[in-house]
């Protein structure tokens, strides 16, 4: 292939993607079927009961902002993978008929 | 508090069965009033046809939180008279860095005796102070109180802003160790441990009665049903920003005594949530939308270029 | 100076190098190419130095009573008004003024518009400044100046309005000192600086965008915290944030047209050409954005007004003086910025800036000092208070005028770039 | 402190007079009465007070005071409702009905009993108050703290009072 780099980020992007989802899910998996982890979790406050409206929005608004800042971490990366005009230089914009032409040829042999 | 814990426990064993319902129960509990509040909450009902003015709250005050020493003595009722000179406006006595509680004369044409309003914090279920403090130096205990943490406070004073009784007061004349002062139900020394706040104990007539906030509540009821010509129906600060742990009853309309009948019946953080849930969305929603107008405004100049800006790009 | 910048052709500096081909020093350079006695007598002729030094001679004293005494000694130690004129008029005044940053970061990086190009370090440098000037006020008034960055650092409380305030206000901050810092790369000569901060210039731009409508917003929210104190017509729980932001766009733009017209004024030995032919039409290109933004303000008022139902407060006292304000301090410099765009009248657009920026300022002060507390009584602010207040912004002026004689803001860098 | 350790022995000698009284004979009438009870439930803050009981039963009946207690029916209208024996009770005084520590939480809980009507129960000194005060009201008696109790001097110090006043 013509752009053997570009191609190895991508693979090695979305192999990232699926570790993190594996990852994801065996944490996930396992918090929820721990009476330790919920130990934990009401011990470090992640689940408190809440009585008062005033204590409630002091959580979630916390939450909130971890999340917009991890958000930020994220965002700026997604749009230079995005918007990478050298890899995008190097390939041809392919049009829904090209696409279709070379699967009919595909399909033909 | 046991209930919750309960229903996240039967959440974890049932797995994703349970998730659901917890999502449902938690997105209810979105709502104002849903929020039980400490359920053993206490508080006081001060009632303003048994005082008689005699300041004893104010000097157990004084002794039990080591205020400084009053202008004049505790036994001197001229304070009442008098409109303290450089008051503000001439509103009469307010509770400022000196003392956390005053009392108040209504001299009304309708009751042949002068009305005495005693005032402090009226520790709110949904604290005002505590919303709209940005370092967290507000707690509102189980046992009902709202104490004041000093060493953490910027002392930038939006709590009084936020407070809709006019409450938390600032030691303006210090430079160096300057905090709020407010009445904190004497939780340190006393609350905490099961007994009465020194004004309570104070009072000769009981004007001040103190008890968990719901039986509160059922006492004042049956005063104001037992002696229906005695009292307004309303009790203030059962409803006021949300509720109060300290609740009055009052013989004439509480405008009368010095009350203001304006303070909005829900807790003050209502009306910040608004705004509240705004940023969040700002914060995730502006990023892409002003890189893509960027994009389609400058569409033409990277064509012609087709260099990399850098940063973001 | 202008006198100086007549009789020598190398001044004022605009390059590295002197005509003769060496390299100014960086004290040269701070000296303005003059010689120290050169330098002494322009401090001297110029009255507006007098008239700065008596201010300071009254003001600066006070403000260290300030910090000795506390602010019981130089305020009336209010507790029904927690806040006074420090922070009705120098923060919640000068930010909006300072929203100039962002509109013309916007603009210039953002939308690609490079004709605003020769004002725009103008609207950054007006922008940090003003921010700057807004914290220097808050430290005047806070109770514990020292304990700064506890929001961010020790205790924090997500929740509160000004938890946002004081995170967006610091992170913007840095994010205008990085935007004003490659004029200043030019002028000591680090083109590497200069090159790494363009990198970043699209981040930090709609950082300046986000970070700018959170706080200008969030300065609004935090009157929503005394509901039931503020005056109905000006307290709205659902709009007053965006009547803020949306008052800090012309605000902004107003207090750019003043800068530059005084820049114009005053400081025309130090503009260059580009700035000086192009200002005319820069400033209208400004009016045509204020009027936008201030017809849109004038609907959000009246939605506001019909969201809560609050029509039968204007025919009260309040109500005429609500009146009087949205008049005076939007619809006429509205009405002139409209003229003056559509007639090409430039002198026109900065009588009306000069109005806007006061009604602006007016607003806040009604918010935060005259309509708060409506029901009780109005505080008059201390004298000291209103001295302490004058000095700092003494302080403002002079620190801008230092840093416009020097830096490459009103002028391009003749040299490396 | 207003409630001391003390406060209970000085108690036992002042209900003491009364309940030799009604252990005497069970049909009370004003010649029963002691002349004079010695109160001293504020004796920190306040001398203990002398009550001259014999020249309260020529003011007010009995009843007036101890009411549904004494033999007579009472006056009171809302008491009225429950309390139609005219009977006297086992005891007159005060005490044993109004608790002396009326925010204790022992006594707090009590109020959790739902079958409980008396929630409103005032507390021994707020029981003498009310009914002292409010009939002084009335009928013009003396109204001021310092009429019936004279300060002990822990009282000029918690009231900033006499010897300890504020310098002017």
């Amino acid at each position: 292939m013509h752009n053997n780099n570009h191609q190895k980020g991508l693979v090695n992007l979305i192999l990232l993607i699926q570790i993190t989802i594996a990852v994801g899910l065996m944490l996930f998996g396992f918090i929820f079927q721990a009476e330790w982890a919920e130990k934990f979790m009401i011990g470090v406050g992640m689940i408190k009961p809440m009585h008062t409206q005033v204590d409630y929005y002091t959580y979630i608004k916390g939450i909130e902002y971890l999340l917009c800042f991890y958000y930020f971490l994220i965002f700026p990366v997604f749009f230079m993978f995005i918007n990478n005009k050298k890899a995008a230089a190097k390939k041809p914009v392919r049009s829904l008929q090209m696409v279709t032409a070379i699967e009919v040829d595909k399909i033909k042999q | 508090m046991k209930n919750k814990i309960i229903n996240r426990r039967s959440f974890i064993k049932g797995g994703f069965g349970g998730t659901a319902a917890t999502v449902l129960s938690l997105k209810s509990a979105r709502a104002a009033g849903d929020f039980d509040h400490y359920p053993d909450s206490m508080g006081v009902i001060v009632d303003l046809n048994r005082c008689v003015g005699c300041r004893s709250c104010e000097a157990a005050c004084n002794k039990e939180q080591g205020l400084p020493e009053p202008e004049k003595p505790f036994n001197d009722y001229s304070v009442f008279d008098a409109h303290e000179s450089g008051g503000h406006g001439g509103a009469g006595r307010r509770t400022d860095e000196t003392r956390y509680t005053v009392v108040n004369k209504y001299e009304l044409p309708e009751i042949d005796h002068p009305l005495y309003r005693k005032s402090q914090c009226n520790h709110c279920l949904e604290p005002a102070c505590l919303t709209s403090c940005f370092v967290n130096a507000y707690t509102k205990t189980p046992e009902g109180a709202v104490i004041y943490n000093a060493d953490v406070c910027v002392g930038c004073r939006t709590c009084m802003i936020a407070c809709p009784f006019y409450i938390p007061t600032f030691k303006y004349s210090s430079a160096f160790s300057p905090r709020i002062m407010k009445c904190i139900f004497c939780y340190d020394t006393r609350l905490k441990e099961g007994r009465p706040p020194a004004c309570v104990e104070a009072c000769p007539q009981e004007a001040l009665t103190f008890g968990k906030r719901v039986d509160l509540l059922e006492i004042g009821r049956k005063r104001i049903r037992q002696n229906p010509g005695g009292y307004v129906n309303h009790i203030y600060g059962e409803n006021e920003a949300g509720g109060t742990a300290w609740m009055y009853l009052s013989p004439v309309d509480f405008g009368e005594a010095g009350f203001d009948v304006h303070v909005p019946h829900e807790p003050v953080i209502n009306f910040v949530r608004d705004f509240l849930s705004i940023v969040p969305m700002v914060l995730v929603i502006w990023p892409a939308l002003f890189a893509g107008f960027h994009l389609l405004a400058n569409r033409k100049e990277q064509n012609k270029h087709h260099h990399i800006d850098g940063g973001e790009e | 100076m202008k006198l100086f910048a007549s009789e020598k052709q190398e001044i004022p500096i605009s390059d590295h190098f002197k005509p003769d081909g060496s390299r100014w020093t960086l004290k040269e350079k701070l000296l303005l190419g003059l010689s120290f006695d050169d330098y002494r007598k322009q401090l001297v002729r110029n009255p507006l130095n007098w008239l700065i030094l008596i201010i300071f001679a009254i003001g600066v004293p006070i403000i260290v009573e300030r910090f000795v005494f506390g602010l019981g000694s130089v305020t009336h130690g209010s507790n029904d008004y927690p806040w006074g004129l420090f922070l009705a008029f120098g923060l919640f005044g000068m930010v909006p003024l300072s929203a100039s940053g962002f509109m013309l970061g916007t603009t210039v990086e953002l939308f690609g518009r490079k004709d605003f190009h020769p004002i725009e370090r103008l609207a950054l440098l007006n922008g940090l400044l003003g921010y700057f000037f807004a914290v220097i006020y808050l430290q005047v008034d806070l109770g514990m100046p020292w304990r700064l960055p506890y929001p961010m650092v020790v205790s924090l409380g997500p929740a509160a309005v000004l938890f946002l305030v004081a995170w967006h206000v610091a992170t913007y901050l840095s994010v205008q000192i990085a935007e004003v810092l490659p004029s200043f790369f030019e002028w000591i000569g680090w083109l590497k600086g200069k090159r790494m901060i363009r990198s970043m210039v699209l981040c930090l731009t709609i950082a300046g965008i986000i970070l700018s409508t959170l706080h200008q917003g969030a300065l609004g929210a935090l009157f929503t915290y005394p509901a039931g104190k503020l005056h109905p017509l000006w307290m709205s729980a659902n709009f007053l944030w965006i009547q803020f932001l949306c008052s800090a766009v012309f605000g902004g733009l107003s207090m750019l047209i003043i800068v530059s017209t005084l820049s114009k004024w005053f400081l025309a030995w130090r503009c260059d050409n580009q700035f000086l032919d192009s200002l005319d039409k820069l400033t209208l290109g400004l009016a045509k954005g204020a009027a936008f933004a201030m017809i849109t303000y004038l609907g959000i008022k009246f939605m506001a007004i019909a969201h809560d139902k609050e029509w039968v407060y204007l025919f009260t006292g309040w109500g005429q003086y609500y009146l009087l304000e949205l008049t005076i301090g939007v619809v006429i410099p509205m009405m002139l910025f409209a003229f003056a765009v559509r007639n090409g009248n430039a002198q026109m657009a900065r009588v009306a800036a000069f109005i806007s920026v006061f009604g602006v300022l007016w607003n806040r002060i009604n918010t935060a000092l005259i309509g708060f507390n409506w029901h009780m009584y109005q505080e008059i602010p201390h004298w000291k208070e209103v001295a302490i207040t004058i000095t700092i912004f003494t302080l403002y002026l002079a620190t801008y005028r230092f840093i416009l004689y020097r830096l490459p803001i009103l002028y391009a860098w003749k040299g490396e770039k | 402190m207003l409630i001391t350790k003390k406060r209970g022995i000085v108690w036992v000698v002042a209900m003491g007079v009364v309940l030799l009284c009604s252990a005497a004979g069970r049909a009370l009438d004003q010649s029963d009465a002691p002349e004079s009870v010695t109160i001293g439930l504020l004796e920190e803050l306040y001398e203990p007070v002398e009550f001259d009981h014999a020249g309260h039963t020529e003011m007010a009946e009995c009843s007036d005071c101890h009411h549904h207690t004494a033999g007579t029916v009472t006056q009171r209208w809302n008491c009225k409702k429950c309390h139609t024996n005219p009977l006297e009770g086992d005891t007159v005084s005060c005490a044993d009905c109004h608790s002396p520590n009326r925010f204790d939480s022992q006594y707090l809980a009590t109020l959790d009993n739902p079958e409980l009507y008396h929630v409103e129960k005032p507390g021994l000194k707020g029981a003498y108050h009310l009914n002292c005060v409010g009939c002084h009201q009335e009928q013009g008696g003396p109204t001021g703290c310092e009429d019936c109790h004279a300060m002990t001097e822990a009282g000029e110090q918690r009231f900033n009072a006499g010897r300890y006043s504020p310098a002017p």
